[in-house]
């Protein structure tokens, strides 16, 4: 399991730096997709079905698929994004930064003898049973969320009575 | 010993590192909610590594799920205000945005 | 237990001036009548707990609270002494606007405000809360900060906000002080804390509050400042009220409550010395009729606070005095002031001279209460200056005794040459005239006053020296 | 008659009542009668002489003690009669009712008699108040009391020059600020207020500083040398008749007597002390200044102010050298003083009256207009003088001989005061009735009797005359021994000073031509000349060194003043607004800059967490 | 108890129904009487609350669980509760949400069927925010807050308000990654998120990850909610949001949102973490940074809403000083600013609208003398700066004196002097904005403005009667209070 799941995070953050150094948006939002996808993977491998079948349908679908139709809603040029914005150029940094903390944070915990470990047994429970009956105040929250989504949809991106 | 766990951990810290960094660094408009997804793809993570650890792994997908509706509903009002000010503005720039300040 | 008399002393001006804007909708002069009824409740009120005191008895009522906050009010000897003089001069000060205030806009405004800021005076005499002081205090500001606001203009504003914020951030660092208090005793109420110890800096905070309030240098100057506002204001702020409620604090803290650390005996007198010499020294050479009185009006509130800090029973008499005095005299000048300012519309005293040939009962007022300023017998302030000279020399400290004694003198130069150059000299405008009869008649009131006064002196004496008796 | 006054006076409020009060009702009642003049005289002479009455009654009874109750707190309106402030009591009811009279014929028609009568009035309670009093607190009180009616009746006539009266009153205001606070050290020091349980305190440490100021107050009072400057600018624009009451008669009377008490009975004065050497060195500058600023006067009142200052002079060296003879010689002086002062003030306000000037240069060969007047006069000037035969003599001789007993500088300057005196009146004399230089035409006729206005003076000059021995009386006040007779040799050296004066003059005479000009050998004289152009432009004035003091001062302070006003309204909020500005500069609308802020404040909140961990 | 129940109910569902019968009903009618609905919502919810706590009083409850629909009495937990101090937060929600209805009616002319949906999601938001008796529902009713208000602020496509929005729309998502990543990191450590189960237990002093991760924790949770408060150096998005945005949305965002997603998290913060030195060190800090740099921010602004949104600012950081001693009185004056800020920064925001109104305007400098012209409005103004500065006897005095007391008594005399003498802060930049607007001399084009009417008018005086009467009648708060053991 552990073998996957390092070559997963791997892939994770290569996507994830990708997705922010890349100069195409287009691209941009296909390494996002890319990694929710292996983010799917590692939460599949953790035993979290239902998040990982979320993750990979709405993240790196839907998510992928409002990035796509608002970039294309956007009509500029390739070249004059990259003159404009010139992203590549302003983020070589990154790079250089995620190793150095990274060799940083894995000296600091060799160090120290710093490790996450398991507080508690595995329970077995019910995946829905939990989200139906104890997690209400959520589901209240998540459905005036997508009515918000809906009225958001409604005010911000109908074309008519533009100014007040 | 490093375990799985603790470099779960640290890729999630780059991973919102790196997130940051876009947000602020770009000028893109909608590079920054690239930014911002890229950093709630670690927060899902730790809340999975959360639910693994403490072994309640269904809450931790009750929160997940939560969280990821949010995270599309955040995206799509993002994107409706990122292209209601390309109306106006003709690009995405966020640099154009200082009319208010001070 | 007729602690009710003083609830209603303090309710009837603050309640009433909210009413006095909507009086003013029906008819002005049904306002004006009531605006000076619920001043003149205010004295008569004051009046009734003078019996209690007489009596030996003083009204009081007190509610307690949790979190050491109360209700209390006290009519003792200082609260009604000041209560007296404070509302009988704005009694006098309201009479004079009927005739000064009538053709300006806003006179909902100045009559609500006055009658507020006299309600203020009331609740701040009357209150034994820390609390309740503070916010009276507070009010008053507020009063004030509209008042000389009064005309709107750019300048007057100017100086309004100048004058609030002076005020108010003394009396939040006071307020720090009383924090301090609090920590110590657990209670905001005086009454409780009679005789307590309170630590110096806690008495520097408290002070800080208190010259601010006073204007003593150097948080003077937005007294002088404050002339801008219409006379009858200045008056009030300058004479009868708000400056009082400075040295009416430190009566109250540091004379008959706390106990205070010795050395203040010295540092507040050196302190009065300095404000008194130099703000006579400016007074001297100032050109504005209502600047030379305000800062008069600083010098002689430094003498005030020389006679209440130099710790011996004939200074404090002889302080307390003082404040009915200066509250009298000072009034009646700055309402001369009004009535020179108001007919021939400049108040600078270059251009002013031989009016005492077309307003002679003006310029008779304006002696008379220079002279009790002066301290020239047989005013009411000469025994008063006397006393708090004698006060500061008791307490063994000669050499402020002959800088308060070169200070009356700058006293009596720059009074007389405000006067002479006023009244006297070459007459520069020949059409003016006398005021109008209620604005002649209120200030001769309060000219004679001081000169009865003097007569009379043992009866403020005795009330004053009740006062001390309360230590 | 007397004795029943008195034990009627000595109960209660009586004496109060009938002292002060009295004359301050009388003056009012003057005041509203101030149209119908017979009316107005009578109640003059009526009260005037009702006062001398109780006066008399009063020295003749027992010492006593009154209190009046009504008065705050630590301030006794206590009240004693006793010799020497019986003996004053007189000596200005007596003069009172000479000015009255005066007074009241010479305002005759004037608009402002009635105003006049009540501050004179006024001012003659507060005098009877001061000097009744037992405690220094009331005695303060009737003495300020003066400051008013004094201002008042300055103003009376210059309402568009009203210089006089303010210097008058920033002097005397001085004077009496600086008598309150000698009071106040001096009771503080001695531990109560009444003079009569005050006896003999130390001059040293506060006491010096009590007496000194007790000193110039009372001195200040009286005119003395550095509050002396008002009275010549008074005489110029006042009516006489203030000349003649005030500094003529109610202050000096005033100042001496509270300088003797303090000399006496106050203070422990050691006669040759330093204290004593300073105050005769007042004394002596002022009889010399004063006498040679008469030289080169060309005005009768000028002339006669510096006159009154210069023999105020003679009193203060008596009184200050605390010598017996000294003091009575002062005492004398004192009521000398207060006859040939007034007398001469009177004259001066009858031929200022008569002849419509008081210019000497315009008036001239008054002799045969006015003889008796003339005769009047010249008494008077031999009494200032202080011939043999007259008043002034005697007491002249005494100082002479106190003086000489302390330092023989000051007796030469005493002969050098006499010396002036004489010499600047032979100047005046022989100029005003003597001399026929003008013709007569350029002066105004001689206007309407002025009879009534000459019986004061006639009773004046005949005091002059009559009572030039008054030993007995001041013995009786003072209740010390037998004074020091007359030396011979002093006055040998006394009348050779009045002889030099004489010869100078027709020296002077003879080299001008002129009786005015008699003395312009002395006033041009090299290095004199100097002097006296600095004395003309009023630099011996301590009037304008105060108000040179006072408005440098003032300058220091309003500089001073316009720094206060800079900080509060320049700076303090200039430094918020900058402050205010860099933050808002800082805050350019950028989004990356909110996100650094966002992460600093992170940042923060970590570091907090460190450093508290 | 059912009542309570119904009550607590309500102040979910009257929202929600209300949405649906917006919907539902006639486009137009519904535009018409808009400001019916949506008032008696707000209305309803303030009653719900007085009712709620008069019942819970009458009854000596401190808090009250309860579920919505019922059905997880099954498994015995309960998903929300409410307690005397949410109360107060719920009628200050009604009591905005009110005045935010009275200034609709005159600002906004379309859109008006969004503006109600919005406000009910707000609404709900708000309210499930301070009933929730969990960590993560109360992050995920922060985010419907934080997306109602990104749509409100957005609504008019305005670019100010598009602007405003999107500042407002990234530095929140921030907000929400911190405090979600606190989140998991607590959750790590314990299996529930839930308030009963999350405690200072969690702060065992080995030195191991978890530990430090917790401590993490609650560093980032503090970020998160100071950025939804404006705590300064995390305000920047506020004043643009609040000047942006219609004034009916503004007195609604600066009038209690900042204080529902901001203020009662770092709440819920403090009831949990609040005995730790170093949390309580950071909000003083962060606190009187606030409190300086938001009044000397204020000071220099031109445009009104925007200064009064600093002075939220500032403000705000009163509210953490309070907090920051955890002791009970901090907490009961932090709740007391909050419902005073409410009073009086909602009339503050409704000067704003009845001057946008008459004049058109909303730069300082373009007006002038205005007193006399709209004297109501200008006489609220200057009750409201009075209270914002803490002038006595009016409400923010007393709520201001007993965070300093609090302060006072948890030992930190000096940072309270100067918490108290920095309120002379406050009074510079209001003088100077009653200096512009209401004195000096009026500008030619103003000369014709008369005073605000209707509902606007209504608002203001209503506001300040509150905030005169609850600033008298203080001492009988103060007693009540006492007599319930909470001070």
């Amino acid at each position: 399991m552990a073998t996957i799941i390092y070559i997963s995070l791997a892939f994770l953050l290569i996507f994830c730096v990708m997705a922010v150094m890349s100069h195409s948006l287009l691209k941009s939002a296909i390494y996002l997709a890319l990694a929710s996808a292996t983010l799917g993977v590692i939460l599949y491998v953790l035993g979290a079905y239902w998040a990982a079948v979320i993750e990979v349908s709405v993240c790196s679908g839907l998510i992928t698929v409002i990035f796509i139709s608002a970039i294309s809603l956007s009509k500029i040029k390739k070249e004059e994004v990259q003159k404009l914005y010139s992203d590549k150029k302003r983020m070589w940094f990154l790079p250089v930064m995620l190793i150095v903390v990274g060799v940083a944070l894995i000296v600091l915990a060799l160090a120290n003898d710093l490790s996450l470990t398991n507080t508690a047994e595995k329970v077995t429970e019910d995946f829905r049973e939990i989200f139906w009956n104890t997690r209400q105040a959520d589901i209240i929250g998540q459905i005036v969320t997508i009515l918000i989504g809906g009225i958001a949809v409604f005010v911000l991106f109908r074309d008519d009575e533009d100014k007040k | 010993m490093l375990n799985f766990q603790t470099i779960m951990l640290f890729v999630g810290f780059l991973m919102i590192i790196a997130g940051c960094y876009c947000m602020i660094r770009t000028y893109h408009m909608l590079k920054i909610i690239i930014g911002i997804e890229v950093a709630m793809k670690a927060v899902t993570m730790f809340l999975i590594l959360a639910g693994y650890m403490n072994g309640h792994m269904g809450l931790a997908q009750a929160y997940v799920i939560t969280a990821i509706v949010i995270e599309v509903i955040v995206a799509v009002v993002f994107a409706g205000v990122t292209i209601g000010l390309y109306k106006k503005y003709g690009n995405m720039d966020i640099r154009n945005l200082t009319e208010l300040k001070g | 237990m007729n602690g009710w008399i003083l609830i209603t002393g303090i309710l009837i001006p603050l309640l009433g001036a909210l009413l006095l804007p909507l009086f003013g909708k029906l008819s002005g002069k049904f306002r004006n009548i009531m605006a000076l009824t619920f001043v003149t409740t205010a004295f008569i009120l004051a009046v009734c707990a003078l019996t209690g005191v007489l009596a030996d008895k003083p009204f009081s009522a007190r509610y307690v609270l949790p979190l050491g906050f109360s209700f209390g009010f006290l009519g003792d000897a200082l609260a009604v002494f000041l209560a007296m003089t404070a509302s009988f001069v704005s009694c006098i000060i309201v009479i004079y606007s009927f005739g000064y205030i009538h053709e300006y806009e806003n006179q909902n405004e100045y009559y609500m405000m006055v009658c507020l800021f006299v309600g203020a005076m009331m609740g701040l005499v009357y209150s034994t809360n820390l609390i309740a002081i503070y916010t009276f205090w507070e009010i008053s500001s507020l009063c004030c900060w509209r008042l000389i606001g009064f005309y709107r203009e750019e300048i007057t504003i100017d100086r309004a906000n100048k004058t609030f914020i002076i005020t108010v951030l003394g009396a939040l660092i006071m307020l720090v002080g009383f924090m301090g208090i609090y920590s110590q005793t657990g209670t905001f109420d005086l009454t409780e804390m009679k005789g307590a110890y309170i630590p110096s800096w806690c008495v520097v905070l408290i002070l800080f509050g208190i010259l601010s309030k006073s204007a003593t240098i150097p948080l003077h100057s937005w007294l002088p400042d404050a002339g801008v506002a219409p006379s009858p204001v200045t008056s009030l702020l300058h004479a009868a009220v708000l400056v009082k409620i400075g040295v009416y604090a430190y009566a109250r803290f540091f004379v008959l409550t706390f106990e205070i650390n010795e050395a203040f005996t010295t540092i507040v007198p050196v302190i009065a010395a300095v404000s008194a010499l130099y703000s006579a020294g400016v007074a001297f050479r100032e050109n504005d009729i209502k600047r030379v009185l305000a800062y008069s009006t600083i010098s002689q509130l430094a003498f005030i606070l020389l006679g209440l800090s130099c710790g011996e029973k004939i200074g404090i008499i002889g302080g307390l005095m003082y404040i009915m005095a200066h509250s009298v005299a000072k009034g009646g000048l700055f309402l001369c002031a009004g009535i020179v300012e108001h007919n021939i519309h400049t108040k600078d005293i270059r251009k002013m001279g031989g009016l005492a040939k077309t307003m002679p009962l003006t310029a008779t007022a304006f002696a008379l209460c220079a002279c009790s300023i002066m301290g020239i017998p047989p005013f009411f302030g000469f025994f008063t200056k006397h006393m708090v000279i004698e006060g500061i020399v008791s307490s063994g400290n000669i050499v402020l005794g002959v800088l308060f004694v070169l200070c009356a003198v700058m006293t009596v130069m720059y009074l007389i040459r405000l006067f002479v150059k006023v009244f006297f000299g070459q007459q520069t405008f020949s059409e003016v005239k006398e005021g109008t009869p209620i604005m002649v008649v209120s200030v001769l009131i309060l000219g004679i006053i001081s000169l009865l006064l003097g007569f009379f002196s043992f009866l403020p004496s005795h009330l004053a020296t009740m006062i001390w008796g309360l230590m | 008659m007397f004795n029943s006054i008195g034990e009627f006076l000595c109960h209660g409020a009586n004496l109060i009542i009938f002292m002060v009060a009295l004359p301050a009702i009388c003056g009012i009642l003057l005041w509203l009668f101030q149209k119908q003049y017979i009316v107005k005289l009578v109640i003059a002479i009526l009260s005037s002489v009702t006062n001398l009455i109780f006066a008399l009654g009063l020295s003749l009874h027992n010492e006593f003690f009154t209190r009046v109750p009504y008065a705050p707190f630590e301030f006794e309106f206590l009240f004693r009669v006793y010799d020497l402030c019986a003996l004053f009591i007189v000596i200005a009811a007596v003069v009172f009712v000479l000015i009255t009279l005066y007074t009241v014929i010479y305002s005759k028609k004037k608009h402002y008699g009635g105003l006049y009568l009540l501050y004179l009035y006024i001012s003659f309670a507060m005098v009877n108040g001061a000097l009744l009093s037992d405690s220094l607190g009331s005695m303060l009180f009737f003495w300020e009391g003066l400051l008013f009616p004094l201002f008042g009746i300055l103003l009376i006539k210059n309402n568009n020059n009203p210089k006089t009266a303010v210097k008058t009153l920033t002097l005397v205001g001085l004077s009496d600020l600086l008598l309150m606070l000698g009071i106040i050290i001096t009771s503080h020091t001695a531990g109560t207020q009444n003079l009569s349980e005050i006896e003999n305190l130390a001059i040293s440490g506060n006491g010096m500083l009590g007496f000194i100021c007790i000193m110039l107050g009372a001195l200040g009072m009286s005119g003395c040398m550095p509050f002396h400057s008002w009275i010549p600018n008074a005489s110029d624009d006042s009516p006489t008749v203030f000349m003649v009451a005030f500094p003529g008669a109610l202050q000096v009377i005033l100042g001496v007597y509270l300088a003797l008490r303090t000399v006496l009975d106050i203070y422990g004065f050691v006669p040759g002390s330093g204290i004593s050497i300073i105050i005769m060195a007042l004394g002596s500058v002022t009889l010399v200044f004063a006498a040679a600023m008469m030289l080169i006067q060309n005005d009768i009142k000028r002339l006669i102010s510096y006159c009154a200052i210069s023999q105020l002079g003679f009193l203060v060296m008596g009184i200050g050298s605390g010598l017996t003879d000294g003091i009575v010689g002062g005492l004398h002086s004192l009521i000398d003083y207060v006859f040939y002062i007034t007398g001469l003030f009177m004259i001066s306000g009858i031929i200022e009256k008569q002849f419509g000037t008081k210019d000497l240069r315009q008036l001239s060969g008054l002799l045969k207009r006015i003889p008796a007047t003339m005769v009047c006069f010249i008494i008077f000037l031999l009494s200032v003088v202080g011939f043999p035969g007259f008043n002034g003599f005697l007491s002249k001789e005494l100082i002479f001989n106190a003086s000489l007993k302390t330092n023989v500088i000051f007796y030469i300057c005493a002969l050098l005061g006499t010396f002036l005196t004489a010499l600047s009146f032979l100047r005046m004399g022989m100029s005003l009735f003597f001399e026929k230089k003008n013709a007569p035409s350029e002066i105004k006729k001689e206007s309407k009797s002025s009879v009534g206005m000459l019986i004061p003076v006639v009773i004046l000059s005949s005091l002059c005359i009559g009572i030039y021995s008054q030993n007995g009386l001041v013995e009786y006040a003072l209740g010390i021994g037998k004074i020091a007779g007359v030396t011979f040799a002093l006055i040998v050296l006394f009348a050779a000073a009045v002889l030099l004066a004489v010869f100078d003059y027709i020296y002077g005479y003879k080299k001008s031509g002129n009786a005015l000009n008699c003395a312009n050998h002395i006033i041009y004289a090299p290095g004199i000349k100097r002097v006296y152009k600095s004395a003309e432009k009023g630099y011996f004035d301590p009037y304008n060194w105060l108000i040179a003091l006072v408005g440098g001062f003032s300058d220091i302070c309003v500089r001073m003043e316009h720094g206060v006003s800079w900080v509060y309204d320049k700076a303090v909020p200039g430094m918020v607004n900058k402050v205010g500005l860099a933050l808002h500069r800082f805050d350019n609308g950028r989004l990356s800059r909110y996100l650094y802020l966002v992460i600093g404040g992170l940042v923060f909140i970590t570091f907090v967490f460190i450093i508290i961990k | 108890m059912n009542y309570l129940n119904y009550a607590g109910e309500a102040f979910l569902l009257i929202p929600l129904s209300a949405i649906f019968l917006n919907n539902i009903c006639n486009k137009r009618f519904i535009e018409k009487h808009f400001h019916i609905l949506t008032g008696a919502v707000a209305l309803l919810q303030m009653i719900a609350a007085v009712f709620a706590f008069y019942i819970m009083d009458a009854n000596q409850m401190l808090n009250f669980d309860f579920s919505v629909f019922g059905s997880s009495k099954i498994t015995g937990i309960e998903l929300f509760d409410i307690n005397p101090v949410s109360l107060v937060f719920l009628f200050c929600i009604g009591m905005v949400a009110f005045v935010s209805v009275m200034i609709s009616i005159r600002t906004i002319d379309v859109k008006k069927g969004s503006y109600v949906n919005l406000l009910m999601t707000l609404l709900i938001g708000m309210n499930g925010m301070v009933m929730v008796s969990d960590l993560f529902s109360l992050y995920v009713f922060l985010d419907v807050i934080g997306i109602s208000s990104f749509v409100m602020i957005a609504m008019f496509r305005s670019r100010k308000g598009l602007e405003g929005s999107i500042k407002y729309l990234i530095i929140s998502e921030i907000a929400s990654i911190f405090i979600l990543m606190g989140l998991s990191f607590i959750s790590m450590k314990t299996g529930s998120l839930s308030f009963k189960d999350i405690g200072r237990n969690l702060l065992t002093n080995t030195f191991e990850l978890q530990t430090i991760l917790i401590y993490a924790a609650i560093i980032l949770m503090i970020a998160g909610f100071s950025i939804k408060a404006g705590i300064v150096p995390f305000h920047s998005w506020l004043p643009d949001a609040h000047q942006s945005a219609d004034t009916s949305i503004s007195v609604l965002l600066s009038g209690i949102v900042i204080k529902i997603a901001g203020i009662y998290g770092i709440y819920v913060l403090t009831n949990i973490f609040g005995g730790i030195k170093a949390y309580q060190v950071s909000l003083a800090g962060l606190g009187i940074i606030s409190v300086v740099v938001g009044a000397l921010l204020a000071a220099c602004q031109s445009h009104f809403k925007r200064i009064v949104a600093y002075s939220s600012v500032s403000q705000m950081g009163y509210i953490l000083l309070g907090l920051s001693t955890g002791s009970t009185l901090g907490i009961v004056g932090a709740v007391a600013h909050v419902f005073s800020h409410a009073a009086f920064k909602s009339t503050l925001f409704t000067n704003a609208a009845a001057i946008h109104e008459q004049t058109g305007t909303l730069e300082i400098d373009e007006m002038g003398g205005l007193q006399s012209r709209m004297p109501v409005t200008a006489f609220s103004s200057t009750i409201a700066f009075l209270s914002t500065a803490g002038i006595p006897p009016f409400a923010g005095f007393w709520s201001k004196l007993l965070i300093v007391m609090a302060l006072w008594g948890s030992g930190n005399q000096i940072l309270a002097g100067f918490a108290l003498c920095a309120s002379i802060l406050t009074s510079a930049y209001f003088l100077r904005l009653q200096k512009k607007v209401f004195f000096g001399k009026t500008p030619e084009h103003l000369s014709s403005v008369t005073e605000v009417t209707g509902s606007i008018k209504f608002a203001e005086i209503l506001l300040t009667a509150v905030t005169c009467i609850v600033g008298v009648l203080f001492p009988l708060i103060i007693i009540f209070l006492h007599s319930r053991g909470l001070i």
